[in-house]
């Protein structure tokens, strides 16, 4: 069981997160330019990465906040983490 | 039995005060406090307690400890019986009472003993190799046999009723978990201790010590026994430190969060206090680890080493000084390495008269001349080949081996009732495996060791790094607790212990051995077993390696060897050594296998903890719970909430409640509890953009006071979920879900405020339980509500249908929705929710019959409103359900794109449609499936399916919605609903919305 | 290739077993064959043996990063069932299941199949309307399922409890009798022995490190033992295929997550069904051996690392000891877990790809094992003829971007 | 109708001693809350908010701070929730936040309070919570929003003292679950509960 990092609380149990899977999946900003097939890259194709994994988490009994987090699929270790629309985590916090 | 004829006059850690009387198979035994039913047992002589698995051979003790193969038992009987317990891990209490496992009708006669002497036939993976039925029918054999077998497989039996014991979680959290309490692991505890660390030891034996615990160690020229008391005392006084005596680490996992069982009432047996819980599962987080687990001897294999009076020679060290126990008079002892020294000489001090064969030519001098001048016979570069004997030892056979353990000279007689084997040592590395560590074969102490995983804040110290030496495993001790409580921030300064230990001179290596003959096809000479408790002989390795399952998990698999309920822990590294051995490989190049957590079985209910019974899920309980369940409601589970399903008056059946409760909305008035509705309040002054994104349709026109009803889609286009939003002020919204996506609709939302939005100035808040909700509905609504004091016009003009209000009703601030799910006038009363319930009992005390989900249904149902998850399934579009005029042109949003693929934009998929049975008695089945001819034969052409069904007080008949395809353009068509067995019923497409088609009831 | 049979084991007895031949060869690679199939699991193993025994293509290597079902085919709770919702689903698992009935005969090697009947229990409303959709449509598509009300579950398994006063009561359940269990070793093994017989090379420790391509066609794999040539490339890597995708220059609609499976201590028959519950989440069978098998739902994150979070473990034994009280003293004695390729419809992928030559056979999610001969079988058809077999083309690639999606996530709501 | 609609709690339930120590745990239910969810995005903004109606400013994540007008918990960056001593405090801020940096919204009978308090206490909220409760790492004034078995609660220890005493707060719907399971959880130590009154107060 992971102890993640969350950038607003701290080190908390992975049972207080949901896993978002990958990040950085932007959504086009003009979908009906798109062809079927971009559009399905972007709604179903995914990179899946063996390695280093940038994914989204959100501490969903805590802050609340949506975050992400770069962990490794095959040893779990993880560590930096960043955060969204400019929320910076306070030094006090 | 003759009594305890076996147990020393004096010495051990027992308390010979403390008589307890005990009970197996029906006989009755006495032991001691501080005896396990195994040591207690011994007391009484090696006889066969057990019967093995495959072959149903006689079987004995053959440990002490957690790495026991044979002597499995079951503990109690009726519902606090507990199979396969290892009779070495149970701590005796009066009046325990176990009794055998496997064996028919008794384990001095079983009668699958006929499986050993037709092992012939049933060598390693037989059952792959027939009962494939050739010739005879579709495995028809199999049928057959499959159940012998399976009658014959297992151990113990499941308990006989419902378990009454409690089990209880703890959290913990510290800096340094240290596991096992032997001198390595109290070294490294006291260490990490006076450093200021949070220390958590865990220990799985009655009382630390470990190997000291045999009493034949000193350190600082007093019995060990004394430092480690003192070690004791000093961390009892520590103030942060918890010592978890009968604590197994069970399982370490990513982030060392680590497991363990600790036995807390167990002890006591059935008789133990009831507000003690049997077992305590800890969930451990620590920031460091010390692995201070030791290791379990390994024997090597002999013909007959299965016979009841072999055990590990350090395991008879330990029954003689622990619990001053030797089950013989005349113990042979064969070892390839120095252990079994200290063994001989604690016997010879007990008078028991000890042969020692040491497979090395020589043996270091001063381990020889110490057992010579104690009266032990030395014999040297000779190994045991043989026992003789059946249910016990009547003698024994050495001989000279080669170095691949094939004899090298004649075998010679030795008198010997009780023959201790030590073969080398495996270090416990489980618990470094379940980290990742991995096995490093280490030549010199012929074992795997764990490669380094202080990276990860793991270090590991003792004996399972493959130090012998008591010296070596109190200083790696010391060295990795001071570690990991530097590395958890505690840098402390302490002067290093020095400690004197009585370890003597320097040894002698080992010589690896496996297996004394027994390898070889046609060796008469006995089984030699190399897995006891799968019963995986030698002979079975060359197999596996002859039909090339060489990897070690072929052999495994192929062979059952470390398979068992002991994980193979005496079994696995001979098992590997032997297939190099037959395939030209070192142990390591076979491979090694991965230990798979828990380290010692942890009963269901332990892991299950207080999540049983009325604790098994959470309740969610609205405002007026208690009076649903006063009044005769039968609930139905939605998610975790109890919801009224109807209310039954006495003599009424469930269809008659949900008949009348549905007459008297149509009719009068109902009132439904719909405090379970997901509410969102939304503010901020770009809710309706958010809104125009995530719901299907426009909401610029929504004025102030108003509601609308929306739909929202994945990216796929598919509906999961529709409510309705309504304005509260210029930047203030609410927004209503359905039950069971109240928070996944909030976690949509925030998912998208937060990663793609952020510049959208939106706040939401999940305001669901604030409020208590009541859904007056009826002909007589306006009428009810209007009745209530308050500040609020009802007048359709004041208060129009989709309209919201806001306002006292007795007293008690309310918010009001005038929606309808019911085709009527309705008004969705909601006020704090402390007053939900007295709300409710003014509307009942003012003659509104209460009605449920049910009834709510066929309500709907009749006027061709969907339900999210009934009417759709992920695989259902807006359009599918006909409700594209709430799709927008204009705009984009969440799922749009989606529309215009092929797939999605074909007209004839499956949509919405109602259907009429022919014969209005009939009541089509929900889920029934639709097709258009209903004597094919299967595989039909299945053309969609029935979603609901009922029957209706108002339409006085049976009536449905549909998913059919193509079916807006089958109106009037006759279409046919399969049943369950045979036949169909025959139906009319007609449009979904069977009651009051333009709306004029729910509008006043 | 030897013969097993029981005259077979009583004529190796009189020898002392020493005389058995091995049950698959282990050769080299060559430098080139017609079909490389990349990966020895249950599903590629498979695909050899059909390519060789139906279309008589047998100059094929396996090659397999480890040994030979060492992935999801050692490591899954050995279910086997073909109750599924959609048509499509239905004709490619009922395939399997129906060559799994005739198996052990075909392969000359007891895979052990126990039609013992696969439980899958309903606890609410919901859940009763769902398996009354789903036992009709089972049924429309040929594939036996039946009804079962609460007092006939407790007869087919006594060891359950159908109290009304608990936290879900049982309400009903669904029944598959075709469904049960099989042995998973067995399945690999007898698969491997069978296309090693038709002269399929079966080569472990050889991890594809690279696809060759030239001109958008498939020309070999590099390799660990070096480069192999190949005409036609099948990827069958449950666990990897998003990887192996990654070699060949696209992606897939794949998220990798851990699956733990555990069993208990072998005891004495209690249990002579497959009971499988989603509301509670869990899903239980006894082996012949006497473990309880048991498993339940997919981690969230992302994984290849074949192990996953304890709390899972916590939650599916609640659900069992809430279904099963007379389990509760019973012992977990082993956890493990897998990687399971889960597509967003819980469906699989059987496809051409957009490179030529090159086929993809993943996403099968937790449902792999109950397919492994039906996916084969329909995956050879696959290679052999460039085109999809009928069964197999529902399952391409192109419908995510058509939008023909097979939606079975009412089924693997509970992993399986 | 006329007869004014009378507040209920949901644990006006029956008072209790079992087990070996009754005081070794002790469970009260807490009174109605007065409580408003606060969002913002901007800290200066809502300490502005709140400096003059409530005197309190914002604590780190995590934590809460309390003054005689109320409690302000912290939960997450852009999220507090304020306890109020009195109604008429939350009217005014309700009022206040129109179409200001803060959006506060009423949530009050959303909660209920349980306050967990004796010598085991910290060892009763350990069997669920995975917060370390440890002195030196949950010292007063912490307050984390977490994850309590399967209920989402909000731990704090509000006030100094040995030993710790903790107020969770919890959904009014989950309320009378977590009730029985902490009463279940005591009784290896033994508890005293204390309901709520039965006219609702």
């Amino acid at each position: 069981m992971l102890l993640i990092r969350c950038p607003y609380c701290g080190l908390r149990d992975e049972s207080e997160f949901s896993c978002g899977g990958e990040a950085d999946i932007a959504r086009p900003l003009e979908p009906e330019k798109l062809s079927d097939a971009e559009w399905a890259d972007y709604v179903f194709m995914r990179t899946n990465t063996k390695g280093r994994f940038k994914e989204q988490w959100v501490h969903t009994h805590g802050c609340g906040r949506w975050f992400t987090l770069v962990r490794h699929t095959v040893s779990h270790e993880h560590g930096e983490t960043g955060v969204f629309g400019g929320v910076a985590p306070e030094a006090d916090g | 039995m003759s009594g305890p004829q076996f147990r020393l006059s004096a010495g051990g850690r027992i308390d010979r005060a403390a008589a307890l009387g005990f009970s197996f198979n029906g006989e009755s035994f006495t032991g001691y406090a501080g005896d396990t039913l195994a040591s207690a047992l011994l007391a009484y002589g090696a006889f066969p307690l057990a019967r093995s698995f495959k072959y149903h051979r006689p079987r004995g003790i053959y440990a002490a400890g957690a790495e026991e193969p044979n002597a499995l038992v079951q503990l109690e009987s009726g519902a606090r019986s507990q199979p396969n317990l290892r009779a070495t891990q149970i701590e005796l209490y009066s009046g325990l009472n176990a009794s055998s496992v496997n064996a028919w009708p008794s384990v001095d006669f079983d009668l699958m003993r006929v499986n050993d002497w037709l092992s012939p036939l049933f060598p390693s993976g037989f059952y792959y190799k027939t009962f494939m039925g050739a010739g005879i029918g579709t495995g028809r054999w199999w049928k057959l046999f499959e159940p012998f077998i399976r009658r014959a497989a297992g151990f113990g039996r499941a308990p006989a009723g419902p378990d009454p014991d409690r089990y209880e979680r703890m959290n913990a959290h510290c800096d340094v978990l240290v596991v096992g309490g032997g001198p390595a692991g109290l070294s490294a505890a006291l260490a990490a201790a006076n450093r200021g660390s949070r220390v958590i030891l865990a220990d799985e034996q009655a009382e630390p010590g470990g190997d000291l615990l045999a009493g034949d160690r000193g350190i600082d020229g007093a019995p060990a026994m004394d430092w480690t008391a003192t070690a004791m005392e000093t961390l009892g006084a520590a103030p942060d430190v918890t010592v978890l005596t009968r604590t197994t680490v069970a399982g370490l996992y990513d982030d060392n969060f680590a497991t363990a069982l600790e036995s807390v009432g167990e002890r006591f047996g059935p008789d133990a206090p009831a507000h003690l819980p049997r077992l305590r599962l800890w969930r451990i987080r620590a920031r460091q680890i010390v692995l201070a687990t030791g290791a379990h001897e390994r024997p090597y294999a002999f013909a007959n080493n299965d016979t009841p009076g072999v055990m590990l020679g350090n395991a008879v060290r330990h029954y003689a000084g622990r619990y001053a126990v030797v089950p013989g008079r005349q113990v042979l002892l064969g070892t390839n390495n120095d252990s079994a020294y200290r063994t001989a000489l604690l016997l010879a001090q007990a008078g028991i008269a000890v042969t020692l064969a040491d497979a090395r030519e020589s043996p270091p001098a001063a381990l020889a001349e110490a057992v010579r001048s104690a009266g032990i016979v030395l014999e040297t570069g000779c190994a045991i080949t043989a026992v003789a004997g059946d249910r016990r030892i009547r003698g024994a056979k050495i001989a000279p081996v080669r170095a691949d353990g094939e004899i090298a000279g004649s075998p010679r007689p030795v008198d010997a009732d009780l023959v201790g084997v030590s073969g080398g040592w495996n270090p416990a590395l489980h618990l470094a495996s379940h980290r990742g560590a991995r096995p490093v074969w280490n030549e010199a102490p012929a074992c795997f060791v764990p490669d380094d995983l202080s990276a990860l804040g793991v270090r590991v110290a003792g004996a399972v790094t493959g130090a012998g030496a008591l010296a070596e495993c109190l200083e790696q001790g010391y060295a990795a607790g001071r570690d990991a409580a530097r590395a958890a921030g505690r840098t402390k300064r302490i002067r290093k212990p020095v400690l004197k230990t009585d370890d003597g001179a320097a040894g002698a290596p080992i010589r690896p051995l496996w297996a004394v003959a027994g390898r070889r096809p046609g060796d008469r000479r006995g089984k030699a077993f190399v897995d006891l408790q799968n019963d995986v002989t030698a002979k079975d390795v060359a197999l596996a390696a002859r039909e090339n399952y060489r990897s070690v998990e072929h052999l495994k698999r192929y062979t059952t060897l470390g398979m068992g309920t002991d994980q193979g822990k005496t079994a696995n590294v001979t098992g590997l050594a032997l297939m190099g051995m037959e395939t030209g490989r070192s142990p390591d190049a076979v491979g090694t296998t991965t230990f798979r957590p828990p380290y010692t079985p942890i009963p269901f209910g332990a892991l299950a903890g207080r999540d049983r019974g009325a604790l098994f899920d959470p309740v969610r309980e609205t405002p007026m719970f208690d009076w649903h369940a006063a009044n005769g409601a039968v609930f139905e589970d939605v998610g975790q909430w109890k919801r009224p399903y109807a209310y039954r008056r006495a003599g009424e059946s469930l269809e008659q409640a949900i008949d009348r409760e549905v007459s008297a909305v149509r009719n009068a008035v109902g009132i439904m509890d719909a405090s379970t509705l997901g509410k969102i309040d939304l503010k901020g002054p770009d809710v309706v953009t958010l809104l125009n994104r995530v719901y299907t349709n426009d909401w610029e026109t929504l004025k102030v006071g108003r509601a609308r009803y929306g739909l929202m889609c994945h990216e796929d286009g598919m509906i999961f979920d529709d409510g309705v939003t309504a304005r509260l002020a210029d930047d203030h919204y609410v927004m209503t879900t359905t039950t069971g996506n109240a928070a996944t609709v909030l976690n949509w939302l925030e998912l998208w405020l937060q990663t793609e939005w952020p510049d959208l100035r939106v706040f939401a808040t999940s305001v669901t339980e604030a409020w208590a909700t009541a859904t007056v509905a009826g002909p007589e609504a306006r009428k009810l509500v209007s009745d209530l004091d308050g500040d609020i016009d009802w007048s359709d003009e004041a208060f129009p249908h989709m309209a919201i209000r806001n306002g006292a009703i007795l007293g008690a601030p309310a918010r009001i929705f005038r929606v309808s799910f019911s085709g009527e006038a309705s008004y969705e009363i909601n006020v704090p929710a402390h007053y939900g319930l007295a709300l409710w009992q003014a509307l009942i005390g003012g003659g509104a019959t209460p009605y449920g989900t049910e009834a709510m249904h066929v309500l709907r149902a009749e006027k061709g409103f969907i339900i999210v998850g009934q009417e759709t399934d992920g695989t259902v579009t807006p359009q599918d359900v006909g409700m594209g005029w709430a799709v927008s042109k204009r705009k984009d949003f969440i799922g749009k794109r989606s529309y215009s693929r092929p797939d999605t934009a074909r007209p004839d998929r499956k949509h919405l449609v109602g259907l009429l049975p022919l014969d209005s008695g009939t009541v089509l089945p929900e889920g029934g499936q639709i097709v258009n001819d209903p004597s094919q034969e299967p595989p039909v052409t299945m053309l969609g399916h029935v979603t609901s069904s009922y029957r209706s007080p108002s339409l006085n008949g049976g009536f449905a919605l549909a998913l059919l395809k193509n079916g807006r353009n089958r109106t009037g068509d006759t279409v046919h609903v399969l049943k369950l067995d045979e036949g169909a019923d025959a139906a009319r497409v007609v449009d979904p919305v069977f009651y009051d088609r333009d709306g004029g009831r729910l509008r006043g | 290739m030897q013969r097993y049979s029981i005259f077979s084991l009583a004529r190796n007895a009189l020898t002392g077993h020493r005389n058995w031949p091995q049950a698959w060869r282990s050769p080299a690679p060559k430098p080139e064959y017609d079909v490389v199939i990349v990966g020895g699991g249950g599903h590629g193993l498979a695909t050899a043996y059909y390519l060789a025994a139906e279309h008589g293509i047998t100059n094929v290597a396996v090659l397999e990063r480890g040994w030979l079902g060492g992935g999801n085919t050692g490591r899954n709770t050995t279910i086997i069932r073909s109750n599924y919702l959609w048509d499509e689903s239905a004709a490619i698992y009922e395939k399997a299941l129906q060559l799994y009935e005739g198996l052990s005969r075909e392969l000359n090697f007891n895979i052990m199949l126990s039609q013992r009947g696969v439980l899958n229990l309903a606890h609410n409303e919901h859940d009763l309307k769902e398996m009354s959709r789903r036992v009709r449509a089972i049924r429309g598509n040929g594939v036996d399922s039946e009804i079962l009300t609460p007092a006939e579950i407790k007869k087919l398994v006594p060891a359950i409890n159908i109290s009304k006063d608990v936290r879900y009561p049982i309400l009903g359940a669904s029944l598959q009798r075709r469904g049960g269990i099989a042995r998973h070793d067995a399945v690999a093994w007898g698969f491997a022995r069978a296309a090693d017989d038709r002269g399929v090379d079966i080569i472990q420790n050889c991890e594809v490190t690279g696809i060759d391509r030239d001109g958008g066609r498939v020309t070999g794999v590099q390799t660990t033992l070096g480069p192999v040539k190949a005409g036609k490339v099948g990827v069958v890597v449950a666990g990897h295929a998003s990887v192996l995708a990654d070699m060949a220059g696209f992606r897939l609609p794949i998220d990798s997550h851990p699956l733990q499976a555990m069993v208990s201590e072998p005891i004495k028959p209690v249990l002579d069904c497959v009971v499988m519950s989603n509301a509670v989440h869990v899903y239980v069978s006894q082996s012949d051996k006497g473990e309880l098998v048991i498993g339940a739902g997919i981690d969230s994150f992302n994984s290849y690392a074949q192990r996953g979070s304890w709390q899972i473990i916590e939650g599916q034994m609640g659900a069992l000891v809430e279904l099963f009280p007379v389990f509760s003293r019973l012992r977990l004695m082993r956890s493990w877990g897998g990687i399971v390729d889960t597509c967003p419809d819980a469906s699989p992928i059987l496809s051409k790809t957009p490179v030529d030559g090159l086929y993809f056979n993943c996403g099968w999610g937790t449902g792999g094992f109950k397919a492994t001969p039906g996916s084969g079988w329909a995956f050879a058809h696959t290679i052999a003829r460039d085109e999809p077999h009928p069964i197999a083309a529902p399952f391409s690639l192109d419908r995510f971007t058509t939008g023909a999606l097979i939606d079975e996530h009412g089924a693997a709501a509970v992993a399986h | 109708m006329a007869e004014p609609l009378a507040p209920i709690h949901p644990l006006a339930l029956s008072a209790q001693e079992r087990g070996p120590d009754p005081a070794a745990v002790v469970l009260t239910a807490g009174p109605p809350l007065v409580l408003l969810d606060l969002r913002c995005r901007d800290r200066a903004a809502l300490d502005g908010f709140l400096k003059k109606p409530a005197g309190l400013a914002s604590p780190p994540v995590a934590r809460a701070v309390s003054g005689a007008r109320g409690t302000l918990f912290r939960f997450g960056p852009d999220w507090w929730q304020l306890r109020c001593a009195d109604r008429k405090l939350a009217d005014r801020l309700l009022q206040a936040d129109a179409g200001g940096p803060v959006g506060a919204t009423d949530v009050s009978d959303a909660w209920l309070a349980i306050g967990v308090s004796g010598p085991r206490a910290r060892d009763v909220l350990a069997k669920a919570a995975t917060v370390d409760l440890h002195p030196d790492t949950f010292p007063a004034g912490s307050a984390a929003r977490t994850l309590f078995g399967r209920v989402t609660v909000v731990i704090a220890r509000l006030e100094d003292g040995e030993p710790a005493a903790f107020d969770v707060t919890v959904s009014r719907s989950n309320a009378r679950f977590l009730w029985h399971w902490l009463a279940d959880a005591a009784r290896e130590y033994g508890f005293t509960l204390k309901p709520a009154a039965s006219d609702g107060a």
